[in-house]
């Protein structure tokens, strides 16, 4: 919990600096992102760079609260699933045009088209009406808590822009001016665009909401080689960085003029078994069985894992265990299953010739060297350690671009996977990595070891109908529950989260990674 | 003559279309790019949608036709990744390549021939073997580290020159250059070193056994005997003679360069082709991979072109036929 | 006037001091063409080198005096050297091809010597250089001037050399081998030009050659050097025409006199006794069938090559090599082929001998017909029975094979002797029988001399029991005195063998001297063919009777 | 032992160069330590067992804060760097020379067939070169490597990742050997040693592999140096694009990768020693290649 108390103190610091003198932010980050079209790709650099042009119905505050934003207020509907949200007045395009509902309906229409990456977000939506020009309704097929928070990054552009200049429906092959251009009603807009070299955004002076910043130009460049990005912020010439090397922290905090943000990102790192497979793939002496269908090899092998050490050593202690898929903080974590088991050699041993397999065996263990923050070094970590207790495991790592390939072809025993609720609630993993995977109602896509238990299949549709917050935590706490003892997966660590800048830069580090230049003051 | 240039032009297009099949036919190796367009929640379904849109489920042999047919129509197909057409792309970043290996060419060629002359009249001397040492030395050391130890050195510690990026460019018609600021230059500086060692070492030691090879010639022997001035004996009647094979070697270590580039621009974030490239493998995008290879390999073709004619121009004896 | 006193020099090496020359005297007027002769390795290019002060590193002046006039060369700095080199000592050397810097014109290589030793304007040296030119006979020079050497015949390159030589007219000119790599034609133009240069400009000239007939036909005083020593000089009709040192006479004795024919030359015994296990090779030599003696006859052969493609449409115009000739060699006889260089001379032996192929004609080797070229499979017998020797012993033996597996391959190859141990005893043998020690055997090629190599190249010609053996210019690379023991060792071969020859050279003495019948070969058409004496004595076609003229002879009145 | 050196040209100019004679050494000792790595290294760095996480990060020796049992400090791993770099070096040298073998069998293949056929088939092969030349070396590992991938059984695919660099670094390697063969074969082509041995109906397999490779050897040995400089440098090059070999199996190349990521957090030891080491060792190849040219050279003939 302690980082993301950090994080709030960050925050209101910047508040109050107001009205320092105009000035260029320069800033940049490893990827560039590929569109400037919201509805395009649903990934994290370009949702987080657009959050800073684009608006929704709703925002996420600085702990990551849901504020209102281009909606004013929002209740659940009588008589049928779904929410009323009451939108806000006076507000206009940085084009100039007014911002009314029908532009919310044409960027549904367009946010949950075939062509758009980011219609899964609206898989629970039946229809949407226009009640006045102020006023729209989402009607869901069931009764949905948290569909408010699950949109909070669906952005509204301005339906006569978008149908004027051909771009009614997100790129599907060739570019089209959505791809390159920008009308919302966000704090700033696009000042110029050279894809892969350097983005400009200028204040925007039409925002409805008070300015807090005192940014007159934001920079931004992509540099890909963490050595140079790190150069150039020490070189000056860049004034905040995210994020950098973790063993590069000493080396910044050192120098004076300089500071680091450190904060635990929302991503739990965990290891997957290959539940549904019958034999072990990379074994050289187990080969007609699997052992790790047996729930006991799966906690012999969390056993075995010294997390407190692999912080000490990798992580030079700034990562925090966890118990579950998802980090303490976020809503729906489950209180009563925070410990997850400990490091216990003896015990895994133990476990091991319960399960039938008194000197071990060997397996396959795949990981990625490119997604994850010390993801190599972390597997070969953890395999000297399985090695420590019989538990052979042949490393192969590889690029991210051909891993996930590999796991739908079930061409693992074990493997790493880093997960990011996208909702910020419990629900979104148990969708994605517990449901038993079924693809017609896409749910359990990236369950690799299809881990299957009908109980939780039983839960996933009522936790997500459930109103009652105190209802829905207990049935989530019983899936914990289930999971834990099954050893599902084997929860490791959250990923820390670490940002370097300028001394004179006043900014706020969200947990989900995302970058606001509205609470960016440089003095 | 022209038949000189019409058959090699030929052999050329040979070697592009070599080229583009041999890289096309292996990129359905190089990874899913489905996996990499799509985001985390996208469902299996839509991958398969996207890939058949995409054409990729097509048979090889139709893919190829396709690409290289679009290729001669102009059309170079769009970018998986940012959906832009391709040869927008690419004719933004060569510019920031071209550049860069050109001034690498010039600074490799402004040094390594005085320092290949020296040490090729100086055999024995001290300084002679500290060059040959240091140069020896300099391409020892892989680019990459050089690269970031430049940067450190200049960027950080003594923050005379910046570290990434193409500094203050000007944009002449469709080409940007940074040959015509002073901020431009700052940047171009330490990416040309870093690339322009590997071929300077190279230059010095080609002019250096050529030269020398060059020296113990009779006509060389007879302008001694002749008391031609040892100045111009040395450049007007050694250098001349040396510098002809040299051309076309440097001509074929045009490859290098570019392997070399790759690297250099992505220590130094520097936006060119090779940069561009290394983000398409990472990226899988299969239309920016193939288009760059068939690219390079023009360019290939090209400065192959262009050394046969410099050789025929410089050698009078291939240029003027034969006893009058 | 130069003057030089005992001169040695020196080459140090890993095995000690290398003396290069020692004591050499010489004195040169101006307007005299003092000759300086000997074979390959006697110093004579040491000496030329020497008094420019050009020696190739890290030879160098032991001692003795060297003066110009009234300077001493030896004193000169090395910036002064330079000075004079040029200005007062010129230099022309052997090849014309590689003489003049490929990538200048004339002009410019012209001026820049004018320039480089009077301070005159580019314009006068221009002029200067254009008058120069039309003194050594190049035809409108002023526009010719504009040219690159390789616009130039080999004879005209070396006028352009010697225009260069003479542009500042130098009181020395050391001309060394000037006209070895030149046709006879074109060499006694150059001859003459040097003669003509001598009187009227009172040049003094080094003369360096090997070739004692340019030495008779031009040199007023001649010094004869033997491995860095001088073994006789003065006049040059006293010391040919009667030479007093017995190095001297030996190497008269050895040169093959043009106008008659001697059966043996007179060679000065080896000093080893020769060998005598020759017989085994002899006797395996002689049980072959090779009593059935065959000829050859070739009828309207021709050989054309293509030249570049300059261009899709048409194809490039034929170089005519062989403009079908036809030719009888009687069977046990050895015809002699004169020709220049460019005559086709070669391409006629590769023709026979499968290398290339002739577009049209007909080869008949006894009464078997020889496919052509390619079409000639791998084992066809005249593979075997026609052999051949070349001309350069240093290419023409595999440096990197020992001399026992040179030999033993043919043995091998065509499965006259299975057994390796028979193989190598059968080579030493007919190592003996070519007048080689037979321990050659386990020694590698680059451990013999020319002379030495061209023996085993005939050793191993003879391992194919061949019928028939073309001889391509066997001995134009050796020095004379070896010249006459490769001679003599062909004669004595083909008499005791009963060898068809086909003997190739471009020196007619030498021709005149093996050859029972001659053919004359030019641009690739037989100008006349017939018995070796009466084509001598008597020759019917003009070219024949220009080629005799003018070769440079000893004249006969000198002969002792 | 003066006449036996005074015997042989090569020895005595050797005796008398001293930098050869220090590249001799040093590179004598970098193969002789690489030989003989499981025996004299500390620990095996690929047998995760047998080193453990605690130890990572140590300095070297000197340094305070150091382990002396590890002279030059661990790495992230905790793995001990002499270690590492013995076995680096040992894998570096392997697919450096196996790579270098192939492209010579590849290359001087190709140009003596070149060469000695000439016209049509000489232009084919150059034509081939000049396709391969286009492909910068990174580029032709990337897409071999991208073929192995996809076309190997994923079991297997992790012990073939040496051989699938090596063929890499091999293709882009071939066309120095194929160009320097033609060339020195056309020289030997019209030499008359060559013509008998055609003339007597020898098959080309054996005029060319009997009679010209022997007398061709001398500039093919110099590129062989030369090469196994660069092969070692584009190993390294290729490990810092992420296509060499992974990480559990360190080369030269990847140890300098893994060091790249501490330049500037103060473990200078994981970037630097590997660097220097890997100076060192292509320093000498070059220095010895450069002399053997110098022998090889008619020039001392």
């Amino acid at each position: 919990m302690k980082s993301l108390k950090l994080a709030l103190l960050g925050g209101a610091l910047s508040m109050s600096a107001l009205g320092a003198s105009a000035e260029t932010f320069r800033w940049a980050s490893t990827t560039d992102p590929q569109t400037m079209d919201p509805h395009a790709v649903n990934s994290a650099p370009v949702l987080s760079f657009l959050n800073n042009v684009y608006e929704g119905l709703v925002r996420r505050g600085q702990d990551m609260s849901i504020e209102p934003s281009l909606a004013t207020s929002w209740e659940p509907l009588e008589g049928e699933n779904g929410w009323r949200f009451n939108l806000r007045t006076g507000v206009t395009f940085q084009d100039g045009a007014a911002f009314t509902a029908e532009d919310v309906l044409f960027s549904y229409q367009r946010a949950s088209d075939e062509a758009a990456d980011v219609r899964s977000w609206f898989a629970p939506v039946t229809d949407v009406r226009v009640v006045d020009d102020f006023t729209i309704d989402f009607i869901t097929s069931a009764p949905n808590p948290l569909f408010p928070d699950s949109i909070a990054n669906f952005m509204i552009l301005d339906k006569d822009w978008a149908e004027a200049n051909d771009a009614a429906l997100p790129a599907r092959d060739a570019e089209n001016f959505a791809t390159m251009n920008v009308n919302g009603t966000g704090p700033f807009t696009l000042a110029s665009r050279d894809p892969g070299v350097r983005t400009t955004l200028a204040p925007n002076e039409t925002w409805w909401d008070d300015v807090d910043h005192n940014v007159t130009e934001a920079i931004f460049t992509p540099i890909g080689n963490s050595a140079t990005g790190l150069a150039a912020l020490l070189s000056g010439e860049i004034d905040f960085i995210q994020p950098i090397p973790l063993q590069d922290v000493a080396q910044v905090e050192g120098r004076d003029g300089f500071k680091v943000l450190e904060g635990e990102e929302t991503r739990v790192i965990m290891f997957g078994f290959g539940h549904e497979h019958d034999t072990l793939l990379y074994s050289s002496d187990v080969t007609d069985a699997n052992p790790f269908t047996d729930p006991r090899v799966r906690l012999a092998a969390a056993h075995a894992l010294d997390i407190a050490s692999i912080d000490r050593v990798l992580f030079r202690n700034k990562i925090e265990p966890a118990s579950q898929l998802v980090p303490a903080g976020i809503s729906g974590f489950s209180e009563e299953n925070q410990d997850r088991p400990a490091f216990d050699p003896e015990r895994a041993k133990e476990l091991l010739a319960e399960a039938g397999y008194p000197d071990g065996f060997s397996f396959g263990l795949k990981c990625t060297n490119d997604r994850y923050i010390n993801d190599e070094a972390l597997c070969r970590a953890a395999a000297s350690m399985f090695a420590a207790v019989g538990l052979n495991a042949e490393l192969t790592t590889g690029p991210v671009r051909d891993y996930w390939p590999q796991l739908r072809e079930d061409d693992f025993d074990m493997y790493l996977l880093g997960w990011s609720p996208g909702t910020f609630d419990m629900e979104h993993p148990i969708r994605f990595l517990l449901h038993s995977q079924d693809d017609e109602a896409k749910l359990g896509s990236w369950n690799f070891g299809n881990y299957s238990n009908a109980r939780v299949d039983e839960l996933l549709p009522l936790i997500q109908q459930e109103i009652d917050p105190a209802a829905r935590q207990a049935m989530i706490d019983e899936v914990v529950a289930i999971t834990q003892d099954e050893v599902a997966y084997i929860p490791l660590y959250t990923q820390p989260l670490i940002w370097a800048a300028k001394d004179n830069v006043e900014l706020t580090q969200r947990a989900d990674n995302f970058f606001m230049l509205r609470w960016v003051t440089v003095n | 003559m022209v038949y000189f240039i019409l058959k090699r032009m030929i052999q050329s297009v040979f070697v592009m279309l070599a080229v583009a099949f041999l890289a096309f036919s292996l990129f359905r190796f190089v990874g899913d790019p489905v996996s990499q367009m799509t985001g985390v929640e996208t469902s299996v379904a839509d991958q398969e949608r996207l890939r058949e849109d995409l054409g990729l489920n097509d048979p090889f042999v139709y893919q190829f036709v396709r690409f290289t047919g679009d290729m001669f129509k102009g059309d170079f197909g769009y970018s998986y990744r940012t959906r832009q057409p391709v040869a927008d792309m690419i004719a933004s970043r060569i510019p920031a390549t071209l550049e860069l290996g050109v001034v690498a060419l010039i600074i490799s060629l402004l040094v390594g021939v005085p320092a290949g002359v020296y040490t090729a009249l100086r055999p024995r001397g001290a300084l002679t073997q500290a060059i040959l040492m240091t140069t020896l030395v300099g391409v020892s050391i892989p680019t990459f580290v050089i690269g970031i130890m430049l940067i450190f050195i200049f960027g950080v510690q003594l923050g005379w020159l910046p570290t990434f990026g193409r500094g203050g460019t000007v944009q002449i018609g469709s080409w940007e250059s940074s040959l015509f600021t002073i901020d431009g230059w700052r940047a171009l500086l330490l990416p040309a070193i870093t690339l322009g060692v590997y071929q300077l070492t190279l230059t010095m030691r080609l002019v250096r056994a050529e030269m020398m090879e060059v020296m113990r010639s009779d006509y060389i022997r007879f302008a001694m005997a002749r008391g031609v001035p040892m100045r111009r004996l040395h450049y007007r009647h050694a250098l001349a003679n040396t510098m002809v094979p040299v051309i076309t070697i440097i001509g074929l270590q045009f490859g290098g360069v570019i392997a070399f580039s790759i690297v250099t621009e992505s220590v130094f974030q520097w936006p060119g082709m090779g940069l561009l490239f290394l983000e398409s493998i990472r990226f899988v995008d299969i239309p920016v991979m193939g288009v760059y290879l068939v690219v390079i390999a023009f360019f290939f073709v090209l400065v192959n072109l262009v050394v046969d004619l410099l050789y025929v121009a410089i050698d009078p004896r291939l240029r003027i036929s034969d006893v009058s | 006037m130069l003057t030089i006193k005992d001169l040695s020099v020196k080459f140090p090496s890993r095995f000690g001091d290398f003396t290069a020359i020692e004591d050499v005297d010489m004195s040169i007027k101006p307007g005299e063409i003092h000759g300086l002769v000997g074979e390959s390795g006697a110093g004579k290019s040491t000496v030329g080198a020497a008094v420019i002060g050009l020696l190739q590193a890290p030879g160098y002046v032991a001692h003795g005096t060297l003066t110009l006039g009234d300077t001493d060369l030896r004193s000169l700095t090395p910036v002064q050297a330079h000075k004079v080199r040029g200005d007062r000592i010129s230099m022309i050397f052997q090849d014309p091809q590689t003489s003049l810097n490929p990538l200048m014109t004339i002009e410019d290589q012209l001026i820049e010597t004018i320039q480089a030793h009077s301070d005159v304007s580019e314009s006068a040296a221009r002029k200067r250089a254009v008058d120069l030119l039309e003194e050594i006979g190049i035809k409108n020079a002023a526009q010719r001037i504009k040219a690159y050497p390789h616009q130039f015949s080999g004879g005209m390159r070396q006028r352009v050399v010697i225009a260069l030589a003479i542009s500042t007219d130098p009181e020395l000119i050391i001309a060394d081998e000037p006209t070895t790599a030149l046709d006879v034609a074109v060499q006694s133009q150059v001859l003459d030009l040097i003669q003509r240069l001598a009187k009227e400009r009172q040049i003094a000239f080094m003369l360096i050659t090997h070739d004692i007939g340019v030495i008779a036909q031009v040199a007023d005083r001649v010094t004869v050097m033997r491995k860095g020593r001088v073994m006789e000089s003065g006049d040059t009709a006293q010391v040919l025409g009667a030479p007093e040192h017995p190095y001297t006479k030996a190497l008269m004795d050895a040169v093959p006199p043009l106008d008659r024919k001697l059966d043996r030359f007179r060679v000065p015994d080896t000093d080893g006794a020769l060998p005598t296990q020759g017989d085994v090779a002899e006797n395996w030599l002689l049980e072959g069938d090779q009593h059935e003696r065959t000829g050859l006859s070739l009828e309207n052969l021709t050989v054309q090559f293509l030249g570049p493609r300059t261009s899709f449409f048409h194809k490039p115009p034929p170089h005519v090599a062989l403009d079908n000739v036809t030719l009888k060699i009687k069977p046990g006889s050895i015809m002699g082929l004169v020709g220049e260089s460019g005559s086709g001379k070669s391409t006629l032996a590769k023709a026979i001998t499968g290398l290339v192929s002739p577009n049209s004609g007909t080869m008949m080797l006894g009464d078997t017909e020889l496919p052509f070229g390619k079409s000639r499979n791998r084992h066809h017998p005249s593979r075997q029975l026609v052999q051949m020797v070349f001309q350069d012993p240093y290419s023409s033996l595999n440096s990197r094979h020992r001399i026992g597996d040179i030999l033993a391959e043919p043995l091998w190859f065509y499965g006259f002797v299975k057994d390796a141990k028979e193989r190598e005893k059968l080579a030493a043998s007919m190592l003996s029988l070519v007048g080689m020690q037979p321990d050659a055997i386990t020694k590698f090629p680059h451990q013999f001399s020319g002379g030495q190599r061209q023996r085993i190249a005939v050793a191993r010609a003879l391992l194919a029991r061949p019928r028939f053996l073309i001889c391509d210019e066997p001995t134009s690379a050796l020095d004379v005195s070896i010249q006459a023991e490769i001679l003599n060792l062909l004669k004595d071969l083909q008499s005791k063998f009963g060898l068809t020859i086909l003997f190739i050279s471009h020196n007619l003495a030498v021709v005149r001297q093996m050859a029972d019948e001659t053919a004359v070969l030019r641009n690739g058409k037989i100008e006349e063919v017939g018995e070796t004496h009466t084509v001598y004595t008597a020759p019917k076609a003009e070219y024949t009777k220009t080629l005799l003229e003018l070769t440079p002879v000893m004249p006969s009145s000198w002969e002792s | 032992m003066i006449a036996f050196l005074k015997k042989y040209e090569g020895l005595w100019l050797f005796v008398h160069s001293p930098a050869a004679i220090i590249a001799t050494f040093v590179a004598a000792l970098i193969f002789l330590g690489a030989l003989f790595a499981p025996w004299i290294a500390l620990v095996n760095p690929y047998d995760l067992a047998s080193f453990s996480l605690f130890d990572g990060l140590l300095p070297p020796a000197w340094e305070d804060g150091a382990n002396p049992k590890f002279l030059l400090g661990t790495d992230d791993q905790g793995r001990d760097m002499i270690s590492s770099i013995l076995y680096g070096a040992r894998l570096s040298l392997v697919i450096g020379i196996s790579a270098l073998t192939i492209a010579a069998v590849i290359g001087v293949g190709l140009g003596l067939a070149a060469g000695y056929y000439g016209g049509r088939f000489d232009a084919i092969v150059m034509r081939i070169a000049d396709v391969q030349l286009a492909l910068p070396a990174i580029l032709t590992a990337l897409l071999i490597d991208g073929i192995a991938r996809g076309i190997l059984p994923a079991a297997i695919q992790q012990d073939l990742r040496v051989a699938v660099l090596t063929l890499a670094i091999a293709l882009s390697l071939w066309v120095n050997f194929a160009r320097t063969a033609r060339a020195s074969t056309f020289v030997q082509m019209n030499k008359e040693y060559v013509q008998a041995a055609i003339m007597m109906g020898q098959r080309p397999m054996r005029v060319m592999f009997v009679h010209i490779l022997p007398n061709i050897l001398g500039p093919l040995l110099v590129i062989l140096t030369v090469d196994l400089a660069s092969a070692i440098l584009l190993e390294a090059t290729l490990s810092f694009l992420g296509i060499g070999l992974p990480a559990d199996s360190p080369s030269l190349g990847t140890l300098i990768r893994i060091g790249m990521q501490f330049l500037l957090s103060g473990e200078w030891w994981i970037l630097w020693i590997p660097t220097l080491f890997l100076v060192a060792l292509v320093v000498s190849i070059n220095v010895l290649g450069d002399f053997l040219r110098d022998i090889f050279n008619p020039r001392l003939r």
